[in-house]
């Protein structure tokens, strides 16, 4: 995946030059902490791709002065931990400038935001923060979970008017955990485009299952896509999983639709399950299909604690997994 | 006016008294003003007006809540001002949509103005960020031949100087040397703390810790010397590209806002009446060679010419439940898309 | 109810020379912008009430330090809306000292926060931000409604060795707005305490309006709880109301006992309704309560949009309010 | 050893040797060590060791993530710092919770660790919450006679010091002088970013601009220096009150972590090592009178000590699943509530 957003910017960068990209370790030494900018610096010159100092805030505010000039800047912090000390200018500044200047000044930005567990990382460099993003309104925010999602809409978010972050999970970087092949694509030509709002069938239960009320739906994002592909295989032909892709605006349609369609529900995130971002969709789910529903629509997320410890043992205990998402689904189709 | 000069102490007093009735005719009309918490810049006009007086249209600026002269200065009229008092559906910064001299602005013939919020110095990083995104359109020959020297100018109160985020963007203006005018208004106040409680020293000595800003004191209630200080600094900018900061020394005549009134806490009300720089720009006119005539004449049509806008103002229309719901996301472009998924020999990492 | 805090605080600042409060203009000049700290710099002197410079981080995240020293400090940020550049410190410091320091640095503290829309504070100075604060785990949060639980959940957190947030609804303060009455309470003792994590039933529906099915509890909290007395008026007998005051721990028994009793729930919020802390209770109410509700259980929050406009059409257009509350029970109770 | 000195050159030698073994053990044993990412104070020893030999119990310390030296100064033995690395429940300071030299600590005997995170600088402002609670507690007559003269250190990279809130941790020491301590590790690297990228000037520069705060440039390969000159600054903090930095100049020998290693980036490999401060140590250990003969021993036990304290560390139990549930939330105390809700005349506002 990770070579999906490189090779998107590239071709952005090349078409046009009022687009830079700027954050901690993208210049040409390093290319990002998971080269995730690997060559651009080189491609693009050391004045259109550069290191900043450890200032988030400035990271993120300042992408509010340079939309006004005309430019269109790719930003990045290194890790989504450490985008709460640029929060403020998010919520402060950069989601407030379209509506309050009465549409005069919309920020056009791609804000960048490696996220997500992936193999111990630990506290620090590991933590999911969407439910505090998406509950920040006036900026759009886009989850994707393969490598043709992300480079659709990293297109889709540069030609975007208004500021997106853009949430890249390092565990699909290299897609280097057993069960996340899926996430290397094949590569989509150059004018691909994912448009906001529109979520994905990444698995479609059989019609004789919906029929006789034998299926689910799994609603997930990011890496949830993956657990529940693996826990789907204990239930052939039985499990739908609709991928998100944008968490702002997200698929209300889709999601609603499917939810009717098979009247259980699972809803899977890698976050903290309560309160949650996925938890509210839960309630919008239903509450809109109430009159559908044969069970509960049941919600599965990390446990509850302050922080992902550290210690593999503890991380996998506090994580979903595509074991627990089997359990969710078994008791859900059981019920 | 007879004596010649290039400083322009008639529009500045025009201005500044029109300032004045504008903070006059708020507290007389405090029941229908006081709607919405608003400031004004009693105290701090010639610094405003002397900075507003040398903008151009490629430059832009980043007004805080009391920069109201400012606002007047760039060629804002009283009446566009209050329909943002007022909350109006036409108030040209944001459709009643934010409070009094929160501005933000994309006019052809006026400096620009991104949008304002309330919290204190945190236009500081989104005014850097301008200030970068100039340097980086000459650097890379993206500017048009209009654009060449304008600078970046973030206005804002001593205060507020002591948030963190107001280091980054000091930090950075230091290390990149992008055009960024620090335009700090010094009046001791930080609403009811003074500046004993919660500065160690000025705006000025704290410039001292980032090499590569050049730091200037100012008199601010000193029209003249502002002015002709300022005019140097931006000229200088416009030429050499490098940051500045500048203290401007300034009393706060009026209240902090309408809802945190001057009565309630202030001690210092009488000393800092003695620093009305109002008085002093009429003094200077005079020896310019206004005539008393004349300055009186301005001061009683800028009164009448307020109250008419006022009144103007007063009678425009309020936004319609349906307008909370415009210019909540900037329409996309329509983008065509390639359905097909070209496949490669290697898949993507 | 600003006097509540007041008193409170007075008392424990009395019996607790370790207790100690700081913010932007609590000092003797002021007393705070809303009055809410008066008197205290004159009763305990400079050193123990002061101001603070204009730094929200610092203001959060020195009480880290300073209860690791054995203090307790209580302090306060001005505005809701200025808890954003304080959010780092209550992410990355506060929330998670305890936890990762495996129990030996808790951090004791109580963090004022005024919140809350009152009569076109307009976009700075009315925002609620419940949901961006509960998602941060290690945290308790209060959100009282009246001058007794104010108090009594004042006591509780100065108590609590966890970092407690209160958010203090500034349209409550005075009760000036029509229908918000009932925040001025009797003065509890000095010893009366709420713990953390139990409901307050305001109003309750008359038996028979629950035998005969024809009854439905608001689970609200803050200024809701006045939008939903006034509004209950015109369903008389038919109405529980249920006020959470405090959202991290939430009640979970109190809310599914009631969910269950009338099967027919509200939850009702003052901020944006989606995403949304409300709506992930509408979530996890929906799935345990499955089985006893009559109607899908219904969300009203303020309208999406990125900020409060500050215009009062606008303001009132965005916000709930006792009609609109009237509307969505009616439409409930219908069902 | 025979020369008399007041610099404790035997206990700094047998750290810095032990610190450099364990080092070269995480590396050698890197399949297992990196498992969890980690960093490690070569280069930065002397800095260190220097710093921590003068803490006392009283004191309190806020060691980043390279201070593993530091760690081993005040007396945690290799083994308590391998029970983190390897994420044991045994680990002293978080059960297994967080990385390598992450520490928390609140043990008598020892300078107090509040938590650690690993956000760079974000242990600024807690630490300088410490600083003022100190003073706060010896102003107030609470300060216990063991607390009186206690100090607040904030250990920290060079790089970390652009965060914005370092810049409020800075305002508030200058305000308030209070004890803290600003300790700068200054290796000119911010991961692959050198200085020239992102500092116009270096921490002491930087340091002009909070009026108050002395600040002081330490050369930080020299072990002898470094002790007498930090010796003399926290002298003078216990009874001046009042805070300073330094700015320790030291080289990076190792990885930036085990996970972003050098040789992917570095450019200046050759020049750090000849500023290694290990040899510089030896040196002085010879001219104190220690013999050849003594650092080798001294040499040879540090590296089976390691290796014995590895191997024991290796072999304690991991975490069980139910650890991920302790310690979320430390139980209140009971209160018994008083129900009667006491009417009085007025309601409460
Ligand atoms: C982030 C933030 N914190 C607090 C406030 C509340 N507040 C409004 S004005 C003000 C004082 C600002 O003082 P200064 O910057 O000196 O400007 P002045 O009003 O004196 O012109 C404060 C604390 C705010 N608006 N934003
Ligand atoms: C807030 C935050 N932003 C970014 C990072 C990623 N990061 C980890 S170490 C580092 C460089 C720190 O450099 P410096 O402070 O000089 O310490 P050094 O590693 O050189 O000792 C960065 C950017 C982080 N840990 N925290
Ligand atoms: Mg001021
Ligand atoms: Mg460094």
């Amino acid at each position: 995946m990770v070579d999906a957003a490189l090779f998107a910017i590239k071709e952005l960068m090349a078409a046009h030059p009022e687009a830079l990209l700027y954050g901690q370790d993208v210049g040409g030494r390093l290319g990002g902490v998971f080269r995730e900018a690997a060559t651009l610096a080189q491609k693009f010159g050391d004045e259109r791709v550069f290191n900043t100092p450890i200032q988030e805030a400035f990271i993120i505010g300042s992408t509010v002065g340079m939309s006004a000039t005309g430019l269109k800047p790719f930003v990045e912090v290194q890790f989504a931990d450490y985008l709460w000390p640029g929060m403020n200018q998010l919520f402060t500044e950069v989601s407030r400038s379209y509506y309050l200047s009465n549409g005069k000044w919309p920020v056009s930005t791609v804000i960048r935001v490696p996220i997500g567990a992936y193999g111990s990382g630990g506290p620090f460099h590991s933590s999911s923060i969407e439910t505090a993003v998406t509950s920040i309104r006036g900026i759009k925010i886009a989850y994707p979970s393969t490598g043709a999602d992300l480079k659709g809409l990293m297109k889709s978010a540069f030609y975007d008017p208004n500021p997106v972050v853009i949430f890249e999970h390092k565990g699909l970087y290299w897609s280097k955990i057993p069960g996340t092949e899926g996430a290397k694509t094949p590569e989509p030509s150059a004018d691909y485009v994912i448009p906001f709002g529109k979520a994905r069938m990444v698995i479609e239960a059989e019609a004789s299952a919906v029929t006789s009320g034998e299926s689910a739906v799994v609603v997930t994002y990011g890496m949830g896509v993956y657990w529940a592909q693996k826990a789907a295989k204990a239930f052939p032909g039985q499990i739908s999983i609709l991928d998100l892709r944008t968490l702002a605006p997200w698929d209300r349609a889709a999601v609603m639709a499917e939810a009717k369609t098979h009247g259980r529900v699972l809803v899977l995130t890698e976050e903290c399950s309560s309160p949650s971002f996925a938890q509210s969709v839960q309630g919008a789910i239903a509450e809109e299909c109430f009159e559908f529903l044969d069970a509960p629509v049941q919600l599965l997320g990390a446990v509850n604690v302050p922080a992902i410890p550290l210690n593999t043992t503890l991380e996998q205990t506090m994580l979903p997994n595509a074991e627990k998402v089997e359990g969710a689904l078994r008791s859900l189709l059981a019920y | 006016m007879s004596k010649k000069t290039t400083i322009p102490f008639e529009k500045a007093f025009k201005l500044m008294a029109t300032a004045k009735s504008m903070a006059e005719l708020y507290e007389r009309e405090k029941d229908t003003t006081s709607k919405y918490v608003h400031a004004t810049s009693r105290g701090h006009e010639s610094a405003q007006l002397a900075l507003a007086l040398h903008l151009e249209p490629k430059d832009y600026v980043a007004p805080y809540y009391r920069d109201d002269s400012l606002l007047l200065g760039i060629g804002m009229t009283p009446k566009d001002l209050m329909l943002q008092l007022l909350a109006k559906v036409d108030d040209p910064f944001s459709g009643g949509r934010t409070y009094y001299s929160h501005p933000s602005l994309n006019d052809a013939d006026k400096p620009k103005i991104p949008h304002q919020s309330s919290a204190t110095g945190m236009q500081a990083i989104p005014t850097a960020g301008v200030a970068m995104g100039i340097q980086y359109r000459e650097q890379q020959g993206l500017a048009s031949k209009e654009e060449l020297g304008g600078i970046a100018v973030c206005s804002i109160g001593d205060s507020a100087m002591t948030e963190g985020e107001i280091s980054e963007a000091l930090h950075m203006a230091a290390l990149k040397q992008f055009p960024l005018l620090m335009f700090v208004q010094d009046n001791g106040w930080d609403i009811s703390a003074n500046r004993a409680e919660v500065h160690h020293s000025n705006a000025v000595e704290y410039a001292k810790g980032f090499t590569g800003i050049e730091a200037v004191d100012i008199d601010g209630t000193d029209f003249e010397s502002a002015y002709t200080e300022l005019g140097k600094i931006i000229k200088t900018m416009r030429k050499e590209r490098r940051p500045f900061l500048v203290r401007m020394d300034v009393p706060l005549l009026n209240h902090h806002t309408s809802g945190v009134r001057k009565e309630w806490y202030r001690d210092d009300l009488e000393e800092a009446a003695k620093r009305d720089p109002y008085p002093i720009l009429k003094a200077q006119c005079l020896k310019a060679g206004v005539s008393e005539k004349e300055l009186d004449q301005w001061e009683t049509e800028a009164g009448q010419f307020v109250q008419a806008q006022y009144e103007s103002a007063l009678s425009m229309p309020d936004p319609q439940p349906a307008d909370l719901l415009t210019m909540i996301s900037h329409p996309p472009p329509l983008l065509k898309s390639a359905a097909n998924v070209r496949p490669k020999v290697l898949n993507l990492r």
